[in-house]
């Protein structure tokens, strides 16, 4: 009875702010995509050495199962999951361990991992395992079939899949949103593995609809992907109930929130999970490498990123090996002049890369390479004006100009208190707009990091 | 006897002849307890409760000194039972709400000594005030008391985030708000003359 | 024991300067801004409330000292308001004895002598623990403090607001007057601009002890 | 516990002693004080009481007050309220009858005091008792020659009904032309304004009283 | 007649007021132990919290309602621990004296970034960004985050970068501790002077290339040390406090100079053996 | 092998590319029409009030980050804009050295004390003109007659007058359209309002290039139009409920709206970005505020004008209005607190 209440009312708060098809806010940086998303996913060359940090994702990090010299084949499991939210580890390439040691990540940090050298003269086949029928399996086979392939979410995030589709007890899922949307400025993986997957994406919708009892799945696309949603639309299979929603372009929609705002009007409340709203919404790449891997028993090895960017000589979307170090994806795309910044992700949430030696992990969705030449971060910070292009672009409705004064004069606990600075998920928006060049994301980053800190302690 | 009607003692009180922008009394809390809007409006209504005490006990008094003919008491007599209703009232608070005495912190003794109460009685009588009219003066007064209060702690809770030079902090940047405030009160001035 | 006596000796005067300087009522301890702002239009004013001021506070000590050990502690803000109004009442009778106009021009600011803090609080942190001879050290030194500060607001806002001083014309009639140091904002800017200057030497003086 | 409260009886004592004998020992030198300067005082207002009503009414010598009961100007008593105040010349004739007005002005409520001739059946004199005008611009209608001479000789006759002919009303700077406009000030057009309407209004409810107890005051002197 | 009405009337008045005030002072009085006052003024007023208090005044009270020690207060002086524990009859409390110590030497002149970082100048922010782009992931970053928020003026930045803690000045209070995102900081009894002043959880002659002085897990030091002293953990030599006696001895064959001798006047002291570092500038920053 | 750096910084790596020194050199485009109108209309009188108003605005700025050993930040155009603004409120006659202090005023106490741009509570160039106005009402009132013939050939001795002196006004001087009507009853006719065929402040007059300009700056986005919309509807509708009660009494509302300093302050006063509220919810109250207290003071105040008082109050009361007012934020009900 109150949930049906409160479902009403959202709706008809989605009627009242007149945002159907999109959320409030948000803004639009140039797209840059065009450079990539007319090329085909092309295979990368398996790199000599592979680099593989045994924790790709967020939880528990995975128990090897090999040692040091040990010979190992494409697809066979290095390290297991320990604990449910945690994913196995499976060997990208034929070859031998040549040492277990620390790895160094794109958070700067050293972590256990494992350099794997490859077999030259090995074919590289794939070992098979025991496939999931989607047919007959429950949904809880169909879980531990997504675990045991250690699917993480490739849109950026890495959690889990499995742990995400868990719906919880007394919770329902009414709807499956499959993320099309791909904002970020430069990357078009998700648009050419929707050109180039349309059999693996639902394959995917199949076992993901099964998995969560939900009773429709929406790929949700940008505008700017047209001919991926008219594409998807052609061949939409008769057996599940699918539809492709095109929602107007605007970043940051392929953020959760936003999307389901965006496609179903509901508004997931602060500090709550799509769930809450009965919605799961999974990244479309992922659903696609669910449908590929599953029917097979496979573990993910590869996926597709798109490397891109002004230093790039050639650019494209590649299907590259998990653990290739980037320093050798760099050397393959042929980076040009003197690279100044290279970010894994794109532009607007990617993170920046501060040593070549890391390799490419499970969530890892695109590199972006800038040279000299077209980094001009302005190097002059004004005070905030309170012009409000902030206010009135935070996807959250927060008050970023507010937030911001407060950070500088470190007021962390009145800002998690009075101005929901919890929430704020870093998407870049107020950065971005301010005429003031006041590094916001990064005043809420830390503000974010020492108020944790202190909840903590 | 005074003919003024009740609006426009209200108006007077509270915009043209504002106690602190314009009569400069109650300078002290109100430099004191602008800083945070939240003590600012509990002090703010403290001060307009006082002050329709003192209006009621300065009218009573004033009656009963003009009766025995002791005018000349006028002052001392209106302190006294200010200060001791102001300390009854301190007292009060303290023992039923030990939250809100804190906030006001040494501030409510302070109402005692805030020549905006003594002012307030003192204008009443001078002015000829009738008991309602008294009333009226007395709201208006801590009107526009709470108003100057309320709009400065806004201005000193945004300004605790500003790079204000150091020296200036505090009690000078009050004074030039409360300067430009009165300046903008004076727009007021002159209302209800046309 | 000669040393002594020099050592009283020093610590009395101590009290009377730390009221002019160090420990300046309005400029340091931010204490009677009421009468300090509406009374400081002209020099000739501010003259006056600060003699009738330092009047009271010199008497009020006095009484309030030698009564010392009579008050009990709960009832000693009461009996402090009452012996500073009683003579704030006789000083404005003696006021308006000396002159109506004057009487006049300085208002009701006379009668609100009794809520200047600055009275109470040195009846209270002072007069009150002290013996007679120190009381009457500190009361002068506050109050011509007190004055101090109230002449030097009152004769910037006199000579820039009216042209003139104790009212005599220091410039030529083509003086252009600067109205707003005689209203009310005018008095807010000025005090201001005074504690700038006093805090300004005081951090000089910091920074070079 | 026994012991604090014998310490708290106490206490109510010592306090209850304290606070009478200092309200006791106040009350005597505050009596002291106002009867030592009372005559002094008085005498200082009454002086310029009347120099405000030589101000207003000119050739007087000597003032006496009057007290309107509803009906008829009596000679005032102590506490009689409201006043008016004849002025006699040398000769006892009488010179004028003074008047005290307020009214809202710019700032605050304005008193004046204005001097009426009954004979000459114009205002004669203009003084203000009171006023908060802004120093400067307002305060004009104090100092300023070309005002004040507004009301040197300013017309208040009465009609036949008892009535003033011409009610007094501002204008602007420069623009006078009747004897019973007030001509304003520039620069403190609010506050000259303010001084016409009270007198008109003051005007409106006195003259016609005095004009027709006129007697009562040259009586009054005898 | 007016003498005696005044008198009357204000007798009266002063009379009916101190009745209600002494009725109101019986009904109303709320209590509230003097001693608190008292113990608060002896205290020092830095309102720092290494007591674990939010302020001085919660800790007097925490003092008067016997609750802690008057030692717990780092910043007063002995005399004045004394006097409040004299005047609360307690034990002291007292404990030895504690300082902050840094576990990281690589300054800028050994240590080398790997990556320039732009943004906020503080550690906090920039740790955020890749670790803040030192080549070895866990050195001190050198904005001075700890300088800055040290409220007694006991930490400096010394010309390579690396803050020097003043041990007159340290109280111990630990906010060093907790601003640096690092961990290089910990709160530390001030005669625990032999000393491991690296953090880096890396083996082998290669961390050399990012920081000259770094641990490289040779293990020399443990075994010149009598008895378990020192053990070798996680590739870090941990010094086990209060076990055997300190001695200079661990020091001296260490090759980089990791673990150190702190002197109160000479500061750190490194061993005969290590590498002595000659570099006065800035490592160029970046990697091949 | 060379050595490679890379630079590392925090997300997000693109920005906008618009600046603060961009929106606020806009402003200054927008206003130099009315700039030019002035000197047109009032002569070398109105040239030299404004560029005194602007020198002396820009000198105080940067002497002031002098003696605060601060970069200076003039190069940010705002003190341009504080200068321009302010010249444009005066009177064309207005006396230079009076101009001089008023800029000195406006930056050092309007936005220095406040702690410089981003944080001035107040409008810079109103807190300049409220001291100026109250320190010289008479010369502040002093009006000038549009389009006199030697505007152009003389300028006014009271524009020249000496430091420190009162000025002597020669030649003819003008009553403003609102001060005619107030003290007078004389109503102007709209569209030499419009044009700006009247005499007033040098800026205030044309309200048809005050327009033109807001336009441009609202067309650019670099100017909240809720604002000015706002407060000129609230004074549309709120003099026009008056006028039809009592049209004798009460100006109409298109008088209203046309005269005096309303255009100005409307569309480049309290749309200063830092004074006035930030959600657009907010800004409509403030706006509306504004107009409501413009009609009051013009209507029963004293004063024949009330739109700066009116701004300045909105200023004071924006704090309050930011708190109170905010946008709801996501996954929130509205009725949630914190």
């Amino acid at each position: 009875m109150i949930n049906g209440l409160k479902g009403e009312k959202n709706s008809i708060d989605a009627v009242l702010t007149l945002h159907r098809h999109t959320f409030r806010h948000g803004v639009h940086p140039p797209e840059n995509k065009e450079d990539t998303n007319g090329l085909p996913i092309r295979r990368f060359p398996f790199s000599p050495l592979i680099i593989l940090p045994v924790a790709q994702h967020l939880g528990a990090p995975s128990k090897l199962v090999v040692k040091e010299g040990q010979e190992v084949v494409r697809g066979q499991l290095l390290a297991e999951a320990d604990g449910y939210v945690s994913v196995p580890l499976h060997a990208p390439v034929t070859g031998k361990i040549r040492k277990i040691a620390n790895v160094p990540t794109i958070s700067g940090k050293m972590v256990p991992g494992i350099y794997l050298e490859a077999a030259p003269s090995s074919t590289q086949e794939l070992i098979e395992g025991e496939g999931v029928d989607y047919h007959t399996a429950t949904p809880d086979e169909i879980l531990a079939g997504v675990q045991n392939a250690g699917i993480v979410g490739l849109g950026g995030a890495a959690f889990p899949t499995h742990a995400k589709l868990k719906i919880p007890e007394g919770k329902h899922c009414d709807d499956l949103i499959i993320n099309g949307i791909e904002c970020e400025p430069y990357l078009t993986t998700d648009h050419r593995v929707m050109l180039e997957q349309p059999n693996d994406i639902f394959m995917g919708i199949r076992y993901l609809l099964k998995s969560t009892g939900a009773k429709r799945a929406i790929i949700g696309i940008e505008a700017n992907k047209q001919d991926a949603a008219d594409f998807l639309s052609g061949r939409l299979p008769d057996d599940i109930p699918v539809t492709v929603e095109v929602v107007p372009v605007k970043y940051p929609q392929g953020a959760e929130k936003m999307l389901i705002t965006a496609l179903l009007g509901k508004e997931v409340p602060s500090g709550g999970l799509p769930i809450d709203v009965h919605a799961v919404v999974v990244n479309v790449a992922t659903t696609a490498e669910i449908g590929r891997l599953l029917p097979h028993g496979r573990g993910i090895q590869e996926r597709v990123i798109t490397i891109t960017g002004p230093g790039v000589n050639k650019k494209g979307n590649y299907l590259i090996p998990i653990g290739t170090p980037l320093r050798y994806a760099l050397d393959q795309v042929e980076v040009n002049g003197r690279i100044s910044e290279v970010y894994m992700g794109g532009p607007m949430m990617g993170v920046a890369v501060s040593n070549l030696d890391i390799s490419i992990v499970k969530g890892t969705s695109g590199i972006v390479v800038f040279t000299d030449q077209e980094v001009s971060r302005p190097d002059r910070i004004y005070p905030c004006i309170k012009c409000g292009a902030c206010v009135d672009a935070c996807p959250l409705s927060l008050n970023p100009s507010k937030l911001g004064i407060l950070a500088k004069f470190e007021a962390y606990d009145e800002m998690a208190k009075e101005y929901h600075l919890m929430d704020c998920f870093e998407c870049g928006s107020c950065s971005y707009v301010c005429p003031s060049h006041i590094p916001l994301v990064q005043y809420f980053r830390l503000s974010k990091s020492i108020v944790r800190k202190r909840k903590a302690s | 006897m005074n003919q003024e009607s009740l609006s426009q003692i209200f108006i007077n009180a509270c915009l043209v002849n504002n106690f602190v922008l314009a009569y400069f009394l109650g300078i002290c809390p109100f430099l004191g307890v602008s800083g945070k809007l939240g003590t600012a409006t509990k002090m703010g209504g403290a001060v307009m409760f006082v002050m329709l005490i003192s209006s009621i006990c300065a009218y009573g008094i004033h009656a009963l000194l003009v009766a025995v003919d002791a005018e000349f008491l006028q002052l001392i007599s209106y302190i006294v039972v200010i200060a001791s209703t102001v300390q009854l009232v301190e007292m009060f608070i303290k023992k039923m709400s030990p939250a809100l005495f804190k906030a006001l912190g040494i501030f409510l003794p302070l109402i005692t000594t805030n020549c905006a109460i003594l002012g307030l009685a003192l204008f009443q009588t001078n002015k000829g005030y009738d008991f309602i009219q008294s009333i009226v003066y007395a709201l208006g007064a801590g009107a526009g008391f709470t108003l100057a209060l309320v709009l400065i702690a806004g201005f000193r809770e945004q300004l605790e985030y500003a790079e204000v030079p150091k020296v200036i902090r505090g009690t000078i940047l009050t004074l030039v708000i409360a300067g430009i405030m009165s300046l903008t009160f004076m727009g007021f001035s002159g209302l209800g003359t046309q | 024991m000669s040393s002594g006596t020099n050592h009283t000796e020093a610590k009395s005067t101590d009290e009377f300067i730390k009221g002019l300087w160090k420990e300046n009522p309005v400029f340091v301890q931010v204490l009677g801004m009421c009468p300090v702002l509406a009374v400081s239009n002209t020099a000739e004013n501010a003259l006056a409330m600060g003699l009738a001021t330092a009047f009271v506070l010199l008497m009020s000590n006095t009484l309030v000292s030698l009564l010392r050990n009579f008050i009990p502690k709960e009832v000693r803000i009461a009996s402090f308001i009452l012996i500073i109004a009683t003579f704030v009442t006789i000083t404005d009778y003696a006021i308006q004895a000396i002159s109506v106009d004057l009487h006049k021009s300085l208002g009701a600011f006379i009668s609100l002598i009794v809520v200047n803090c600055l009275i109470l609080s040195r009846a209270e942190a002072f007069a009150s623990k002290n013996t007679l001879g120190k009381s009457i050290l500190d009361a002068l030194g506050m109050g011509l403090g007190f004055l101090f500060a109230l002449f030097c607001l009152g004769a910037v806002r006199e000579i820039l607001g009216n042209g003139t001083f104790f009212g005599l014309a220091l410039f030529p009639d083509t003086f252009q007057e600067w109205i707003v140091m005689i209203l009310p904002a005018g008095g807010f800017f000025t005090l201001a601009l005074w504690l700038l200057i006093f805090n300004l030497i005081k951090q000089r003086k910091e920074a070079t002890a | 516990m026994i012991q604090e409260a014998v310490k708290s009886s106490s206490n109510s004592f010592i306090m209850l002693r304290a606070m009478v004998g200092i309200g006791v020992l106040c009350g005597f030198l505050i009596v002291v004080a106002y009867e030592g300067t009372l005559p002094r005082v008085q005498r200082l207002k009454a002086e310029a009481l009347e120099a405000a009503i030589f101000n207003v009414i000119p050739g007087t010598t000597q003032t006496k007050t009057f007290n309107w009961d509803g009906e008829s100007f009596t000679p005032a008593k102590a506490g009689d309220s409201p006043l008016v105040y004849a002025g006699f010349s040398d000769s006892g004739e009488l010179a004028g009858v003074a008047i005290e007005a307020s009214g809202q002005g710019y700032a605050d409520i304005i008193r004046i005091l204005y001097g009426y001739d009954p004979e000459r059946q114009q205002i004669i004199g203009f003084y203000v008792l009171e006023s908060k005008e802004t120093p400067g611009l307002g305060d004009k209608i104090e100092k300023d020659q070309h005002f004040l001479d507004n009301f040197t000789a300013m017309d208040v006759s009465l009609t036949d009904a008892g009535e003033i002919a011409n009610a007094i009303i501002p204008v602007k700077s420069g623009a006078k032309q009747h004897a019973w406009e007030v001509d304003g000030i520039t620069g403190a057009t609010i506050s000259s304004r303010a001084i016409g309407n009270i007198l008109a209004e003051s005007t409106a409810e006195w003259i016609p009283r005095i004009f027709n107890h006129k007697s009562a005051f040259k009586q009054g002197n005898q | 007649m007016s003498v005696i009405i005044a008198i009357a009337v204000l007798g009266g008045l002063t009379l009916l007021l101190a009745v209600m005030l002494v009725i109101a002072n019986k009904k109303l009085y709320v209590y509230e132990d003097p001693r608190i006052d008292v113990v608060e003024g002896m205290l020092p007023h830095a309102n720092c919290g290494a007591c674990g208090y939010p302020g001085c005044r919660p800790f007097a009270e925490a003092l008067v309602g016997g609750k802690i020690l008057p030692g717990k207060c780092t910043v007063s002086s002995s005399e004045g621990v004394e006097a409040i524990a004299e005047y609360l009859g307690v034990a002291m409390g007292a404990e030895e004296k504690q300082v902050a110590r840094l576990a990281c030497a690589g300054g800028t002149n050994v240590a080398r970034n790997k990556a320039k970082y732009k943004g906020m100048e503080t550690c906090q922010a920039a740790s955020l960004v890749s670790g803040g782009g030192k080549g070895c992931f866990w050195g001190c970053l050198g904005f001075g985050d700890c300088e800055a928020v040290c409220d007694f003026d006991a930490i400096h930045m010394d010309e390579h970068g690396l803050p020097v803690v003043d041990e007159d000045k340290c109280t111990a209070c630990g906010d060093c501790v907790e601003v640096c995102p690092k961990d290089l900081f910990s709160i530390q009894p001030i005669n625990n002077r032999l000393w491991v002043a690296c953090k880096n959880l890396e083996a082998g002659d290669e961390i050399l290339e990012d920081c000259q002085v770094a641990c490289t897990a040779c293990g020399r030091c443990a075994m010149d040390a009598s008895g378990d002293l020192i053990t070798m953990e996680n590739n870090l030599p941990v010094i086990h406090y209060g076990v055997e006696e300190l001695t200079k001895d661990p020091i001296q064959r260490c090759p980089t100079g990791a673990i150190v001798w702190l002197d109160q006047k000479l500061g750190a002291i490194k061993g005969r053996d290590s590498n002595p570092v000659i570099r006065k500038s800035e490592r160029e920053i970046g990697f091949s | 092998m060379s050595v490679q750096t890379l630079n590392i910084s925090t997300s997000p790596h693109l920005t906008k590319g618009l600046s603060t020194e961009t929106i606020m050199f806009h402003v200054v485009l927008a206003m130099l029409p009315m700039v030019f109108f002035a000197i047109y209309s009032f002569g070398f009188n109105a040239a030299l009030v404004i560029f005194t108003a602007v020198v002396s605005c820009v000198l105080t700025e940067h002497v002031l980050c002098r003696i605060s050993k601060k970069p200076t930040t003039i190069g940010d155009w705002s003190a341009t804009i504080t200068g321009i603004l302010l010249g444009l409120t005066l009177p064309p006659i207005f006396p230079l050295w009076m101009t001089f202090l008023g800029g000195v005023i406006a930056i050092a106490m309007g936005k220095f004390l406040f702690g410089g741009l981003g944080y001035n509570a107040f409008n810079p160039a109103l807190v300049g003109r409220a001291i100026l106005q109250a320190a010289f009402p008479v010369a502040i009132t002093t009006w000038y007659g549009a389009f006199q013939l030697d505007r152009f050939s003389t300028i006014n001795a009271s524009v020249l007058a000496f430091p420190f002196t009162e000025p002597i006004v020669d030649g003819t001087t003008g009553a403003t359209p609102l001060s005619a009507f107030k003290f007078d009853g004389v109503t102007t006719d709209a569209t030499d309002l419009a044009f700006g065929l009247v005499s007033g402040s040098a800026g205030e007059t044309s309200a048809i290039l005050i327009i033109l300009g807001g336009l441009y700056l609202i067309r650019r986005g670099f100017m909240n139009w809720r604002i000015p919309m706002a407060i000129l509807l609230t004074v549309f509708v709120f003099s026009g409920l008056l006028f039809w009660i009592d049209p004798v009494k009460y100006p109409s509302p298109l008088f209203m709206l046309l005269s005096g300093g309303l255009m100005l302050g409307a569309v480049f006063m309290a749309t200063d970005m830092v004074a006035s509220p930030i959600t657009s919810l907010g800004v409509v109250i403030y706006g509306i505020i504004i107009g409501a207290l413009v009609v009051v003071i013009r209507i029963w105040g004293g004063l024949p004008e009330g739109v700066m008082y009116a701004i300045l109050l909105g200023n004071a009361i924006s704090p309050h209005i930011d708190r109170l007012i905010r946008y709801r934020v996501y996954g929130t009900s509205k009725l949630q607190k914190s």
